[in-house]
């Protein structure tokens, strides 16, 4: 089973067909310039020593993060990673609770428990990636499983790095999901390079998505700085899956714009690597694609990008109001309490 | 009440979880048609049905890592290891995600590992083996050693209520060893509360698991001397009884730890040096530790029962502690 | 990359075209029947109450296990299973430390610390399993790159189940063999069952073999009934790591005759799956294409059952003198000493 | 001698054993051109080439499996895993395979895992961990934690000597704070052999790793006070150097036992017990123990700086512990 590569997004009226009303296009805009405004100011932060620990971004790869989560449907749930902001920002993480996990404050998601991206809302369906790659996809799959057993129209995506496809967690998962044709879409963030390593010291292979014949499913390889292209790829692979169809491996083809995380200057990335896909910025491809094929007007692009501001401006605000961890609550809380269950989850 | 074996009354506590709730459900291998390695979940599937009771392939990685994600999703999975040395190869799930995922998500984790431990049928390095130490040593999970038949049954209700992660320990020794009454009701047994398996005065040895039954036995022979030795079952690792532990430690002022595990870095180290922190002034004598050697389990019959505990061991121990 | 099934062997022309002369096809048969001879011995004394602990069998597995080990090289080393008797045999594993270690005696190749087929010789290229399938694959696979880095032209032979193949350690192995183009051969014997789970319930493809493509090597399923053929795939795989062609992953498919152990009577296996492969009993099918294609006497046949016959009685018998290990000597040998470094190997 | 940091002292170690012995070679993620996530091997594929420090895929198992199996075919691998947190991807392999091979078949397997560790700079949950005692638990392993950059050096050495899996513990915090001089050549320190970071004779103080540091700091404030105190660093856990912890125990009466892992199950109670069994006699106060409390290493740094023992912590529990 050979993978299938996607065909760019040409036209208004293939997106149209694909669910997308001008409004969203715009909130879809809205979303990459969050995303990546969000960890623009976090370099700032970082720089200024506000942040303690690392930092990490996901610079070249807002669209694919940003493309999937909006193919999600509200009760689906998902395990994005580092690079993928974009999913906390679709699903409606408020960027002043980020900004306050990035400087270990108490309204962080986690509360100062942990810091950098590692973070999630629950109730927005996302669930918290740990550093170690990609321990988040068994757990992926077995909530696809939940679903599963339960008969939920529901979805659940799971992200990985090209890097973590290595790990033996990849194919325990995405055996179980194939042999039991569970409900979830694997979207491989593959952006050429796991830390400094590249992609031909990690697999041997064309792509990743070619592995998806080793489980008996789909794999699909799509350009992920084409937001539109990922959206519609992603949204086919979920409804494939609600509807009963198993699981779709899709790979999201970028590169890492950055270095690994703020220490690294990334000097053993070939630097015309980084021109010619500088010339792919995701943002600036969809601005491009927004001017010729919806109609997108200055004065629109100027209202977007001064809310945008505004609302970061007011995050980072907000966020460093919010108090640092008080140390004496440190030992609560390792352990669940049966109050704890008294979620909607749960009941 | 019926007299039930071990693991029986885990069958049945099981069963009757299943019946009572329908979140609660069982994955691992093997664990449909034939019944799990143990046979606890046989008939299961037929009552239950196939996606209640899943058949997983081998991989004990998107076992733990698959209960974990459909507890996040609010059902209750109970996942059966064939045998509690595999859960080696889950290891990082439950320490990384498991473990930790409460404290920095506040999403509680409850799932439950059904892990058959313990060596004493020459089961080898590789089927032998008593891992609870190494769970115990992890913030966020706990570890429970049932040792009789009621305990297994109302530990394994408390375990699936309880919204954290659980190891929940059953000793293979213990098995089809020993019968008790159990009641045929749903009953829970509080976590941290040690039990008395048999009342003293002149020394205390805290265990637990198959050990109590070692340890009873060695009392067995001391009463026969006139020397009463009580043997309090912990039954619960994590959380355990301190404060249980150092009343007895207090009101004996002579203790031995027992378990059947490998002694370095064993759990009993951890009791011992809280002992010897909170009872310092209440001890007359050394606190003593008896438990595996450090080595592997081994396989051949004489070495094995060189390696295991047994109650000529604890009887020595206990005499020289006694007589201290 | 679709997997290739390999063709049965026919005549006497192509398997000498294979390297195999007479005198090594009858020692191939003698082989087959020491293997199952140990096996069919150990049963008995299992039920004579004279082996602890449980017993594993790997009847239907003989001609791929001899197959494979018959096409090894003198330094080429491997990792069987618990399948494979034949590796031990082929590779010069005396029957009477078998047996000793079945009884748990102090000549067993681990002097008691480990039963059933749990062992290995290192002298002569073999390294004991662990119960945790397949945790030696990833061993096999350093083994390989310890050659490729020192440029040896041996290779290793790394041995798995259709079941295991589902765990992680299966896939970051062959990945790793992948990328390097390690000299290794991935050896699955595919039995059809892992305990009581059918291969759909397994893994969701047609052939384990197909994964391969997965990690940009080749994949081959033979018919592990045929000792022949089993040869001349593991051979061609051999030889192409050996000249740097990077690995192989060779499926051999059999049924397991048996349970999965002696406490285990398979009810779950459909009879008629027992009855259509008894059909293929890989030993009877040899002895028929001996007769039919290298003129196998009765009396050469009546002279190698003989012989085998003697060579496990006599073995039995000492391997009962041999003694139970001194507990006293439990602690030692947990940590090696300096001189236990002194090998061929470690020079 | 030259003047190094303790990083620095690693990777001239590491360097001058893989000039020495051609079978070293180093195996790990980005290893190779980036020189390690610490640099600990900046410059060593243009020295050895690209076959003795060999970038892997991001695969803990394949990485201590494929140094298992090299080891076996007679290399010496020094493996690295990026963060010591990491090796959770591999305790299978460590606890399953490596551990347990030499007991079993006798043949050795000579690897060395380099295992940066601690907390100390907001590395989170998962960047900051302190697995020494998990290992230490694990029969057949040797579990090394390095205070000085001399130690670094002359251990790495002996480790990669050692006929058996050894866990090399580095202490990030440690990497660039602090230095000494180094000798230039090579030279071995054997494991198990504690050494007197600062003598005194009112109490003892037993740790390792980063601790050290912080006790002896602890130690300087005391002494303005009048009060000596021992700060004894035990280098490696497996094997530990029983005798001399014993030793301190009987001189002094009074024993600290410091770690900056968690305490339930920490090394810490192994020492605490073993000195509550051998050295009853000799104390004169309850064995006291500080350690992080049982929670995941936390972000944020106030709740960091709760978590690691803290000078003050030390001081505080050694001046209760000389006043008892
Ligand atoms: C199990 C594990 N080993 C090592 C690391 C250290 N590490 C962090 S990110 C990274 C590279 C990941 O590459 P990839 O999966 O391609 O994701 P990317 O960072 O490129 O998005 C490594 C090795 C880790 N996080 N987890
Ligand atoms: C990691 C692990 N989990 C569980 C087991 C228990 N177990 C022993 S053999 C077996 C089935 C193995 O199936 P397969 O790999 O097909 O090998 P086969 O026994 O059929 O030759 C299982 C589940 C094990 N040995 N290792
Ligand atoms: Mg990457
Ligand atoms: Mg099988």
């Amino acid at each position: 089973m050979a993978v299938r590569e996607a065909e760019p997004v040409g036209s208004l009226q293939e997106v149209k067909e694909a669910g997308l009303d001008r409004e969203d296009l715009l909130g879809i805009y809205r979303n990459l310039l969050i995303t990546r405004g969000i960890e623009e100011r976090g370099h700032i932060l970082y720089k200024q020593g506000k942040i303690p620990g690392s930092f990490y971004t996901g610079r070249g790869n807002e669209a694919a993060a940003v493309g999937v989560a909006t193919a999600m449907g509200p009760n689906d749930v998902g395990t994005p990673l580092h690079r993928d902001m974009g999913v906390h920002v679709v699903r409606g993480t408020e960027p002043w609770r980020i900004f306050a996990q990035y400087m270990g404050r108490e309204d962080g998601p986690t509360r100062g428990r942990d810091g950098n991206v590692h973070m999630a809302i629950a109730e927005l369906g996302l669930h918290t990636m740990v550093s170690h790659l990609p321990a988040m996809l068994p757990v992926a799959t077995g909530m696809a499983l939940a679903f599963k057993i339960r008969g939920d129209h529901r979805v659940a995506v799971g992200w990985f790095g090209e890097g973590a496809a290595a790990r033996g967690d990849t194919h325990e998962s995405m055996n179980l999901a194939g042999v039991r044709r569970l409900p979830i879409v694997y979207v491989c963030d593959n952006n050429q390079w796991a830390y400094s390593t590249p992609t031909y010291l990690s697999y041997p292979i064309e792509h990743i998505a070619d592995r998806a014949a080793a489980y008996g499913f789909e794999g699909v390889v799509v350009d992920g700085t084409d937001v539109l292209a990922v959206y519609r790829e992603a949204r086919r692979a979920i409804e494939k899956a609600r509807a009963g169809g198993g699981p779709t491996l899709l790979e999201c083809l970028t590169l890492r714009m950055e270095g690994h995380a703020v220490h690294d200057d990334a000097f053993y990335v070939p630097k015309e690597l980084f021109e010619r896909w500088a010339e792919h910025d995701p943002i600036e491809r969809f601005r491009t694609w927004l001017y010729e094929h919806a109609g997108l007007t200055e004065a629109e692009e100027d209202e977007i990008a001064t809310s945008v501001k505004r609302l970061l401006s007011d995050a980072l605000e907000r966020a460093e109001q919010s108090p640092l961890p008080d140390p004496s609550t440190l030992v609560e809380g390792v352990y669940a309490s049966p109050e704890d269950l008294d979620t909607p989850h749960h009941k | 009440m019926a007299e039930l074996t071990y693991i029986q009354a885990i069958s049945e506590g099981l069963r009757q979880e299943m019946r009572r709730d329908p979140r609660v459900f069982v994955l691992g291998e093997d664990v449909g048609v034939y019944g799990g390695a143990f046979k606890v979940t046989l008939g299961f599937q037929e009552e239950f049905g196939a996606w209640r009771v899943i058949d997983t392939p081998l991989s004990e990685t998107a076992i733990v890592g698959g209960a974990t994600g459909a507890a996040l999703m609010g059902l209750r999975p109970v996942a059966e290891m064939q045998f509690a040395d595999f859960v080696s190869c889950a290891w990082d799930q439950l320490v990384t995600v498991a473990a930790k995922q409460f404290f920095r998500a506040r999403t509680p984790i409850p799932i439950v590992l059904r892990l058959p431990s313990g060596g004493g049928f020459s089961g080898g390095p590789f089927h032998s083996q008593n891992p609870e130490s190494s769970f115990a040593h992890i913030p966020g999970l706990k570890v429970v050693c049932p040792a009789t038949p009621e305990d297994a049954k109302g530990l394994l209700a408390t375990s699936i209520e309880d919204p954290n992660p659980v190891l929940f320990f059953e000793h293979k020794h213990l098995y089809r060893r020993i019968k008790a009454q159990v009641p045929d009701e749903r009953y829970t047994i509080p976590f941290g509360q040690a039990r008395v398996h048999r009342p003293g005065d002149d020394a205390v040895v805290v265990t637990w698991g198959a050990m109590v039954h070692t340890a009873a036995e060695a009392a067995e022979r001391l009463a026969a001397e006139g020397t009463e030795i009580e043997v309090l079952d912990l039954r619960t690792l994590i959380p355990w009884d301190e404060e249980r532990v150092l009343e007895s430690v207090r009101r004996t002022s002579k203790v031995l730890v027992l378990h059947e595990d490998t002694r370095t870095g064993g759990f009993g180290a951890e009791i011992a040096a809280t002992i010897a922190e909170k009872a310092f002034e209440d001890l007359d004598a050394p606190i003593v530790r008896v438990a595996a050697p450090d080595t592997p389990v081994p396989f051949s019959p004489p070495l094995e029962k060189a390696f295991i505990p047994q109650v000529e061991d604890v009887v020595d121990a206990l005499r020289k502690l006694v007589a201290y």
